[in-house]
Parts: C-alpha cells; structure tokens; sequence
C-alpha cells in the first residue's frame, strides 16, 4: 500500500518536455544528455521517467508507457554539446537496449524532444534517514561509517551521484562495479575521474577482476567496520549482496527497478512485496530500500 | 480516417464557451474527471496541476477495511494498450475519510469509488462515505475484472447487479454512478438496469479483461494471470459501448477508455457521454485532464457549441454527409 | 513487460523442427493459416509468396448468393488497429466452387468459411462446399459483428449458437471449425456449446465490435455506424479468451486476434491453440504468414520442443519463477 | 465486388523496404525519394502502399495500416542524391501532410527503411484499353486525340508519369494543375520541363491563373475535338471535371483516392459504389475509372 511519506517529493517532480543533447554510445549501451525544462534538481537515487521514443510529426500510441531510468548525472546550467536555454538543466541518464522502449530511446536524434516526468522516488540519503521500515538493528539517521557501494550491469546508473555526494561529504566511499565484459562497465570513466576508490569485475575478465562482483564485496566488508553496502543491479546481485552484508553485520540498501505504469505512486503496479507483509510502491517509497525490508523470494 | 487534430488551433482561451456539465447531478466546472484507479487520492498530482482545474476525479475503489493487492507483475505493457492486475489495493474507507479527503484542497470535486464483494458490503462503504461533506458523489465499481470473488459477477449478471444497485441506492441518496463491466454481450441491457435500479447515472468501461504471456519464460506476465486491458487500444470498443448505453437509457453517461487528447474526449460527448474519466493518460501525463478540458472548449467554439453540454449526444448520422 | 523478440536468434533452418500440426482433423504443414476476409481468395497473394507455404488460409466468408457490401466508408484506422464494416461482400458459393478454387495452385491447404442468417442457410452452403474435393475444412462464422440480422445473434446466444452447429453438423462430415464472437459474456460457455454440439474445434476470435467517430465531420467514420476491431489491439483480448476456452474444451482452438510476428503467434499456442490465423497484418506485409510460420519453428528448437505441436498449452504456472 | 481482371498487375507487386534517398520540401508538401529492391517498374497512375512511419530501432504498432500513394516518378536505376544498390531501382512519391501517416513519412530520414508494397491498381493507358464498364459512347481502346491532364492538390502526383509517356507517344497533351497556392503546386517544375502545354491555377492567385482548374479546363474543351480528360484531385473537383468532361462530350477519366487497408483487393475496404450498382475496388479495379462508372452522390 503507497505510505504517505511527507517527504516523498524532496523536490517535487515536473512533467516537461526534455531535448535531446547528444545520444552517445557508452560501450554496450548510451548516454543521453537531456536539457530539462525547469528541472528542479534531484537527490542521488532518485529516477525519472521518459516516455518511450521522440515526439515525432505525430504522437504514436505504441509502444505507450514511459521507461523509469536513474538520474545518471546533474550537469547543471550546461551540457558539454550544446548550450542550454534559460531554465533547462542538463542531466544524463545511462541505459542498454534491452526492448523496444530502450531501442526506441537509442534512436532519440540531437535536438529531438521526449515527454520526462521527474525527479521520482526517494534517493539513499532520504531513506537512510527516514526508512519506511527503521532497522531495529541500526541507529536510524545518516550513516557515517565507510560507504560501499556495488552498481551490477544498468545499476551502476544509479550509483554515481551518490558516489559524489558521499564523497565530497567526506565519507570513506569504495565502489565496485561488475558487469558481464568491458563494454557494460557504463560511466568507468566518470567514476574514475571522481578520485574514489574503484574496482571493477567482469564475468568473462576483459576488465578488471575476472568474476562477479560479489567477491570484493566480501573482502571490503571482512576489511571495514560499520561500513554501509548500497547495491544496485539485478535482483539475484542484490539479493547476494544483502546477505552477505547481513552475514558482516552490515548495514544493506537496495535500488529496485520493477516495471513501471506511472513512477507517482498511482497505478500500484511496482509493488514489491515487504518481508514484513504486504507491499511497498517502488515508485514513491522506494527505489531505494533498506535490504531487509524486502521479501526476496516474492519479486517476479 | 480520424478526423485532424482540434487542440491549438485557435489561441483565444475557453472563456466564452460555457464549460460546466451537470453529471448525474453533479455540477462540475468542465466535463473531464479523472478514473479511479489511475488518480490515487487526488494529491499525488499536487506536484503537476492545480486539482481545482479538474472537472473532479474519481479516487481509488475503496473497501471498507485497507487491502493489500496482488503480488507482482501486476502490470504489462501491450499494443496501445496496458494489463493490470492490481486488485482493490487501497487504504480502506477509514484512512480515505479521515487522511486522504482532508489532504486535498478546498473545491475539488470527489467522487468516491466502493467496491465489495457483497451488496450488503457496498451499501456499508456506500453509507459511510455519504456522511462526509467533501464527497460529491459515489461511483459504485461492479465492473473489477480480476478479483475472483468481486465486482466481474455484478457487472455480468443482470439480476445480481440489480440486486447490488438497489442495495446501494437505499444507502444514499447522494449522486450515484454505476460503473460498469465492458464483459458483457448487451452492455445496453445492464445500463437498463442501472436505470430501472435508481442509479443516477452510468460510467463506461472499465478495463477489459485480457491476458500477457512472457514467451521467454513461458509464463503469464501477470501473476495474476488476468488482467485489465485499458489504453488508447480499448478506445473503439469504449466508445461503441457509451453510444449503446446511450441509445437504451436516459440517466447521464460518463465515458472512459483510452481517451488521450481533447479529440478522443470530443467522441465519447457526440457518441452520448455527459463526461468523460481520463485514465491511462494520466501516467504519461499527469496534466493531460487540464488540457483535454481546453481543448475541448476550443473544439466547442469553432464548431459553433456555446455550451460544452450541447455536445452530449451532438453526432450526426453517416448518411447526408 | 513483454519478452524478448522471438526471430531472427538462429540462423538454422526449422528443418530439424516437426512444424506438422492437426487442426480438428485437418493435417497442416505447419500451425500458421492466414483469417477469413483478410487473404481474399487466395490468388491475390500470388504475387508475394508461395501458398503452400502457409498451414492453409481460411477464404473469406460465402454466402448461397453473391452479395455486396456496405457503403463506404468501411474501414477506419484506431489506435493499433482497425475497424471494418465490409458486411460479408462475397462471391457467392458457386463462383468460389467454379473460380475460385481451382485457380488456386495444387497443395494448398483451403477451409472455406460459411455466413448465413439462418442454421438452414449455413447447411445448405456447407453441404456445397462439403462435395468439392479442394475443401479441406469448413470454418462456419457465427460471429461477424456487423451484419444485423446475422452472425452476431448465433454466436451470442448459447441456444441459437447450439442450434446452428447442430444444424450444420449434420449436413457435413468434413472437419468442421466454429468461429465465435468475442463480444460475448462469458466465452467458455460459448466453447462448450461448440464441442457439446460436434464441432471438431473453434476458431477465435472474430472482430471485437466497436466504433469511431470523426469529429471534424461530427459522424461516425463508417457508414454502418459500428464495425469490428482488428489488429494487435485485441490480441490481449484474444488471448485471454483463448486461454479460458482451452480451458473449458478439448476440441482444438485456432487462435486469431492481432498476431502480428512469431512471437505473438507462439503466445496464443503455449495459451492452448493448436494453430493460428494471421488476419490484419496481411495488409501491413501479405509475406508474414510465412515469416512467422519459421519464426515459431525458431522459437521451439531455441527452446528445446521437438515439435511445434508440443507448444501447444505449453504455458507454465505464473509462480515459481 | 472484386472483379478478377487477368490484367490487374501488369507488373506483379512485390513487398520490400525501401531506402530514403532524400527526403525534400516540395512547396508545401514533400518529396520523398527511395531506392526500391526488386522494384518491377509501374504504369502510370499506379500506387504503392508505403508503411506509416521508418522501420526504426523497434517496431511501434501505431499508426499500423499503410499509406496508398501514387508512384510520382519513376527515376529508374538512379537517383540524384545517392547511389543505387544492385536491383533497387529510384521512385518519387509527392505528398502533403494531412495526418498522422503523412507527417511520420515526412519525418523519414535518409538511409531509413519503409515497408512498400507496390505497383498496384490499374493504371490510365490499362483502364482506357480494359475498361471494367465499357464505355458505350466511345469506342474502347487507347484514345487518340488530345489529352487533358488535370490535377488538383496532391492528385497532381498521380499525372507525371502520364504526362511524360502521353507526351513521347506524340499525344497533344495539355496539364491544368491547380491548388489553394503556388507552395500546393507539386512537381510544377518536372510538369515545365516536360515541355508539354502547362496552366497553374491557384485559389489565391499566388501563382498561374486566379480560380479554380475547371475554368481552364472547360476553356481547353470548347477549342478541341476528341479530346479525354484525365482528373485527379479532391472529390469534388474531379465530379465537376466529369461534368464538364460530359458537357462536351469527351471521355473523362478518374482517380479515385479512397481510404486503403491493403492495396491489393483483400480488405474490400476501398470499395467505391458504381453507378450501375454494386462496388468496385478503388485499389483493384482502379484506381483509374472511367468518370461515367462513379456514382458519385454515394463516395463519403
Ligand atoms: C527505478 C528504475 C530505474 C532504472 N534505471 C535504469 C537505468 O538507469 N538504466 C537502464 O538501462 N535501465 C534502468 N531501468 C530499467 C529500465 O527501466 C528497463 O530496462 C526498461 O524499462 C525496459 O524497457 P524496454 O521497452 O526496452 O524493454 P521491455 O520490452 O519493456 O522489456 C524487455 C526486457 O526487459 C525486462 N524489463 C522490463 N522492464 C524492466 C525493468 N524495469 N527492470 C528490469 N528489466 C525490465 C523485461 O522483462 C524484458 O525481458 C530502471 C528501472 C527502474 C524501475
Ligand atoms: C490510390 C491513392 C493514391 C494517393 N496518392 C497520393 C499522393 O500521391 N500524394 C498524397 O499526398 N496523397 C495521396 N493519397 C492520399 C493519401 O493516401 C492520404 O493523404 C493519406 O493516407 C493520409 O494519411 P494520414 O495518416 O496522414 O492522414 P489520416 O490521419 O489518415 O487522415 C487525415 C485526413 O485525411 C483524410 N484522408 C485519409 N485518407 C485519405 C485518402 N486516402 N484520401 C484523401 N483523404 C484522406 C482523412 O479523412 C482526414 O481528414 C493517395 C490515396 C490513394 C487512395
Ligand atoms: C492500474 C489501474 C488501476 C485501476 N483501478 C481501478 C479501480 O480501482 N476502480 C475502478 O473503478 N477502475 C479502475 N481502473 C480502471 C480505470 O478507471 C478505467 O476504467 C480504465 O482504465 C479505462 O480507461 P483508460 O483506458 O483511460 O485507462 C484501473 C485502471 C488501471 C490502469
Ligand atoms: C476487413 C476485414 C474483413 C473480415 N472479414 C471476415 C469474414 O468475412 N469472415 C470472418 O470470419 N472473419 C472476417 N474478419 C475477421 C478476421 O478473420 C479476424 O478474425 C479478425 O480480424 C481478428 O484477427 P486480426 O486481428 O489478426 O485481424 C475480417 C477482418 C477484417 C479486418
Ligand atoms: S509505478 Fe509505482 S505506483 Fe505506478
Ligand atoms: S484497399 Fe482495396 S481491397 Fe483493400
């Protein structure tokens, strides 16, 4: 059931009509560099969500909903590729092509516009302080210990401002990506230039460690004391990474990404059901979770 | 086929054309609503449009006590079109009375939606929500086509939804909507019955019940395995039923099903409608209702329509053209 | 939502694939038929494919008599899909028997589809088709949505449904499959009546009715006002029906509704149907019968089915994923 | 009802997808050009069905029928713009965008795909041989004296190809084009350097004579014996050519540009009532017709 979380809309979302900047290749996937009309500025974790394709000559009624992806990164007033009107702010948003929405996404030409609602969703540091579930085993509020953070395959889309923010805050901050090969380790270069510690792992070792990303989890965790996983991927990644968090002692939170109708809290269709019973709406008291909250074996 | 585009063709605003439709008693500031299911409680669209703009909306189903929905995938996309399998997931007649009506701001119209799985059930919720001063009328949901034990017998079967409608009826007299099943072989004989049963007015459809299989996992998409079809694909069919309904009864008829722009909207009004519910719309964008509004103004005015009312029912017949 | 694209993953022929199926006695050289009234009579497909590559084609509908149809306008674009109102225009049997059928090249697979407004009607145009040797199969239509005083009637009704495959059973020893309305309540009940009455299986489904409305004109776009819905929009709908028919019967189901590649048609297969019919999308590519036929061969050996035959119900439970 | 003419296809139509050579402002409207697969060649009059919208990076099921259009110019192995594969020959298509179908074909870029269908229907030099009715005030077989082309708006399209052949045949053939204004006259220079006789009307006076192409077309009947009237156009204009046409006794010809599922004869959705009774299919039977067959008062 969608709690009303007082906070759920640290600023509140827009609809706009975002214009394409550049769609670039990013090894096995793309950036696309968006100028936001009114972008109000989102916190890291948050996500939004674009419909699927351009606004062509004509409005297309197929494929019809919109596609929930992480807010990459904030550029502010300005993109590298072009300038920006008043107003607009330019944000990134990293993705593979995995269906007809994420094709139609990687046709977006220069200067073409897409229908964008956001920013959505509660971000890592809103729910750390206000967990829709409090962690009896933790003290509620920000942590402070080191942070480790652990981005699988598109998630690692969603792991970048926090990364920065973390790290400008001081925070120990180590960042493990894993992904299948090379070609999927999306943003390498923009967290290497964030000067934050950084491992990546590939499943058929064409970079970094070969294997999954799991494994320099363990080690950190066996290395650090109080330190906090923030893990975002695929569900079984996810799933692996909270126990072996909880086997550590470790403080876990989780970005989900079920499918989507709205991003708002209204359709009730990204339920995720709660280890406690019941279901928690991705869309507004997630994405993000603390790990135990969730009822792993009940995701699809 | 399909006629051109009607908003934005004229730059003067809808102030000259008067706008307010009375639906089933209910007077609102312009003949588009939003469809339960699709609005939550009304303040989640704070963030995106003034709600007072809204001609009102329509809250989630309610039950009398809170329900938990269906475990996930409760949604699919298709052609045009969306699943979904939710099941009644709301906070319950309680929370919306005392948390979600008091939340909204002075002046928007709500409607309340009850569900139930008996009539008994209905009238309870039904009365309940009557007492509340910011409940401008109820729309009764005989028509939810995935809960087993709910809404898809009322809405099927005449007699039972007679017997629901007649339950309910005793239980308010505030407006009251019936809304109803589109899984029906005569959607004219049930709106006969809402009539004959004291309903005020009638709203058409709800989703069509439908079904998604993931071939790659061999499986149904939804855990539910059926679902609710809504979206521009189910627009035709919606609209073939408002005429219908509109040809056989003569309380007012709400249309739902589709409706994307002011265009879609116009149609459902020709074909009978005295307003409309903006559903699926609303989750690509949550200020399409207000725009529809206009753009249905505009098409008023430069087809000569001083009051938007006069468009119910307004469709010429083929021949002649 | 949805799953990944179904062709094109394997350059291997489907030669190691058995892509034989039998539909209600009517052996087919793979599970993949074109619908009544969207292939004509066949030899307006010459010119893009190889007939006898499809499983077969279903002619359009005949009556006794030669017949013209409505009035334009008769068809309209809607949001992923289409309506017609064509109103059975037809040759007539004896030009179908005379011309139709042996301009056709050797090996084609031909069930002839019957309309009539009465059961005797239908059985005597069945009894004609019955003697020619090139008929491989009746497809008898109780369910075209727009002919007034036709098809929608006996599909719609369970006892004038019974009476009609009655009637039409006795006149012929031939395979003999129902084609059922979907703008019906419940059509499982539908399903039952087919098989309790002798059909050898059913084929579903027809056009869903509905309508559409220009309003720059202020009148429906087709001159017979209400027409049927085609096209992926329904293929939800289809299915779903589909699944509850092979649920509720063991004579076997042809599944038609919006199937518009491989993976669409493999859906309706692991749903219970035993083959497909590919309507609409001829006109969008009059070459994708053929496409998909190898498309659902691709789809069995990736995952790991001997023959396609065995897709058929093949769908798994939604839990245990 | 679909008459079974042995000659429907003069060339049989094959289904591929065509390549966007260029896509060109033509006044108001837009010149598509496209390098054709197995591109047979067509008969002047003929049309192709070209999908609503390039085959992007997904399929995308809305719009979903495609769009009749009359083959413009044949270019033959090459075009201006680009270079030609083996066995793709160039086509032109002349447009306006009035729809959804039309503004998404606009929207096509070079090297984009579009799904075409074609040749199909029966063209004029077909019709006039085979008329479906024979006309029983004029002997059949190809017409000799002088020829009126005459097209309005986006019919102008359909007259090129005739103009040209009629024209290399030794035919006296004089072209009335007209439209609202000079940006609707289509192919106006193609028509100039055709060196055939040429008169522009506009409703505006934009360009070429002020009024309608009926006054131009009843003045060129008055000067000439035996002449044919070729006309296409909006509804409207093409009844009152037939009329004038009638007046003076002069076989006159049509093109019929109703709504199309399919384009080959098996939706039976673009059936046009004859006068004599009965339908015929405007995509099989036409969509040239003699102008005496049409019951016009029963066209929508
Ligand atoms: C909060 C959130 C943030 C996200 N951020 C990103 C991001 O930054 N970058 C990125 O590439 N992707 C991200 N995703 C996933 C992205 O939304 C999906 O990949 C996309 O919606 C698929 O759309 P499609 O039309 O291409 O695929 P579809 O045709 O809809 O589906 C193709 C395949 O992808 C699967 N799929 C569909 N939706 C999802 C989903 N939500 N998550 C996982 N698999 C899915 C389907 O089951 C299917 O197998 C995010 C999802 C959520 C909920
Ligand atoms: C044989 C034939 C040849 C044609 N040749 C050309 C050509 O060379 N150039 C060209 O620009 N157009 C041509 N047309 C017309 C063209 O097909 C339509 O303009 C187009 O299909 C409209 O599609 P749309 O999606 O843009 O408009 P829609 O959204 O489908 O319709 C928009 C408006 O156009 C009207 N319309 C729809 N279809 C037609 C039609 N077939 N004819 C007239 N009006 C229609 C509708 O009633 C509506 O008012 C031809 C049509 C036919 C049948
Ligand atoms: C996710 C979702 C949830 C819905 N929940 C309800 C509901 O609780 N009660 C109800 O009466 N209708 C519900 N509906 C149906 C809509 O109100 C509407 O009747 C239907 O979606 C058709 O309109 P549309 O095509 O504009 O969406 C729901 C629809 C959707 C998509
Ligand atoms: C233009 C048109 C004409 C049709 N004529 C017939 C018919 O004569 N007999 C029949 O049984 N079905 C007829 N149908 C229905 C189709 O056979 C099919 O059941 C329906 O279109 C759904 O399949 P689809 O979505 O793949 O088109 C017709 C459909 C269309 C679009
Ligand atoms: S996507 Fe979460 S409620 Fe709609
Ligand atoms: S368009 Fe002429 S029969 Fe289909």
């Amino acid at each position: 059931m969608s709690a009303n979380h007082g906070h759920a809309f640290p600023h509140p979302p827009t609809r706009s009509r975002a214009r394409v900047l550049a769609n670039l290749p990013e090894g096995h996937g793309r950036r696309l560099r968006l100028a936001v009309p009114d972008w109000p500025g989102s916190q890291p974790g948050q996500f939004l969500m674009l419909g699927a394709g351009a606004e062509g000559g004509a409005v297309r009624r197929d494929p019809l909903l919109p596609r929930p992806m992480a807010v990459y990164r904030e550029l502010g007033g300005r993109g590298d590729a072009a300038d920006c009107a008043a107003g607009e702010r330019v944000i990134e948003v990293l993705f593979r092509v995995v269906g007809r929405g994420t094709a139609l996404l990687a046709d977006l030409r220069e200067a073409e516009r897409v229908p964008l609602v956001g920013p959505l969703g509660r971000g890592f540091a809103q729910v750390e302080a206000d967990p829709s579930t409090p962690d009896p085993n933790a003290t509620p509020g920000p942590a402070s210990g080191p942070a480790i953070l652990v981005g699988g395959g598109t998630g690692i889309a969603s792991l970048y401002e926090w990364a920065r923010v973390l790290a400008a805050r001081g925070r120990a901050v180590a960042v493990l990506l894993g992904a299948r090969s090379a070609g999927d380790l999306l943003g390498w270069l923009d967290f290497e230039a964030l000067g934050v510690g950084l491992i990546g792992t590939t499943e058929d070792g064409s970079a970094g460690v070969k294997g999954l990303v799991t494994g320099p989890l363990a080690d950190r965790l066996r290395e650090s004391v109080g330190a906090t996983v923030y893990a975002v991927g695929p569900t079984p990644m996810m799933r692996a990474c909270a126990e072996i968090a909880a086997a550590h002692g470790a403080r876990c939170y989780v970005s989900l990404e079920n499918p989507m109708a709205c991003g708002f809290g209204v359709c009730l269709g990204c339920a995720a059901p709660r280890r406690a019973g019941g279901f928690a709406l991705v869309c507004r008291t997630g994405p993000v979770f603390p790990a135990q909250e969730i009822d792993w074996a009940g995701l699809p | 086929m399909g006629g051109a585009a009607v908003s934005g063709k004229t730059a003067v605003s809808g102030a000259d054309v008067d706008e307010r439709v009375v639906l089933a008693g209910i007077p609102l500031r312009n003949a588009v609503l939003t469809a339960s299911g699709t609005f939550g409680y009304g303040t989640e669209f704070a963030p995106f449009l003034d709600l007072t703009r809204l001609g009102g909306f329509v809250a989630k189903s309610l039950t009398l006590e809170p329900r938990h929905g269906n475990p996930p995938p409760r949604i699919a996309e298709t052609p045009a079109g969306m699943l979904n399998a939710i099941s009644i997931e709301n906070v319950g007649v309680t929370a919306f009375l005392e948390e979600k009506l008091p939340a909204l701001p002075e002046g928007v119209v709500v409607i309340a939606s009850a569900f139930g799985t008996e009539p008994g059930l209905y009238a309870e919720l039904v009365a309940r929500v009557t007492a509340h001063p910011r409940v401008a009328g109820i729309e009764i949901n005989a028509s939810c086509p995935h809960v087993k034990s709910g809404g898809i017998e009322f809405g099927q079967d005449p007699r039972l939804l007679a017997e629901l409608v007649a339950t309910v009826r005793r239980a308010t007299s505030r407006p009251l909507l019936v809304k109803l099943s589109p899984n029906v072989t005569r959607i004219a004989d049930m709106a006969k019955v809402c009539e004959a049963e004291g309903a005020d007015g009638i709203t058409l459809i709800n989703a069509i019940q439908a079904m998604e299989v993931d071939v790659e996992r061999r499986r149904p998409v939804l855990s539910n395995i059926l679902g609710g079809l809504s979206g521009p694909a189910i627009r035709p069919i919606a609209l073939r039923m408002v005429w219908q309904a509109a040809q056989a009864v003569r309380i007012p008829i709400c249309g739902v099903g589709g409706i994307t722009n002011a265009e879609d909207a116009v149609k459902f009004l020709l074909c009978g409608a005295t307003a409309v519910q903006v559903g699926t719309q609303n989750y690509l964008d949550p200020t399409a209702a207000v725009g529809i509004a206009q753009g249905i103004a505009d098409y008023a005015r430069r087809h000569g329509f001083t009051r938007v009312a006069d468009l119910t029912g307004a469709l010429l017949s083929p021949k002649g053209q």
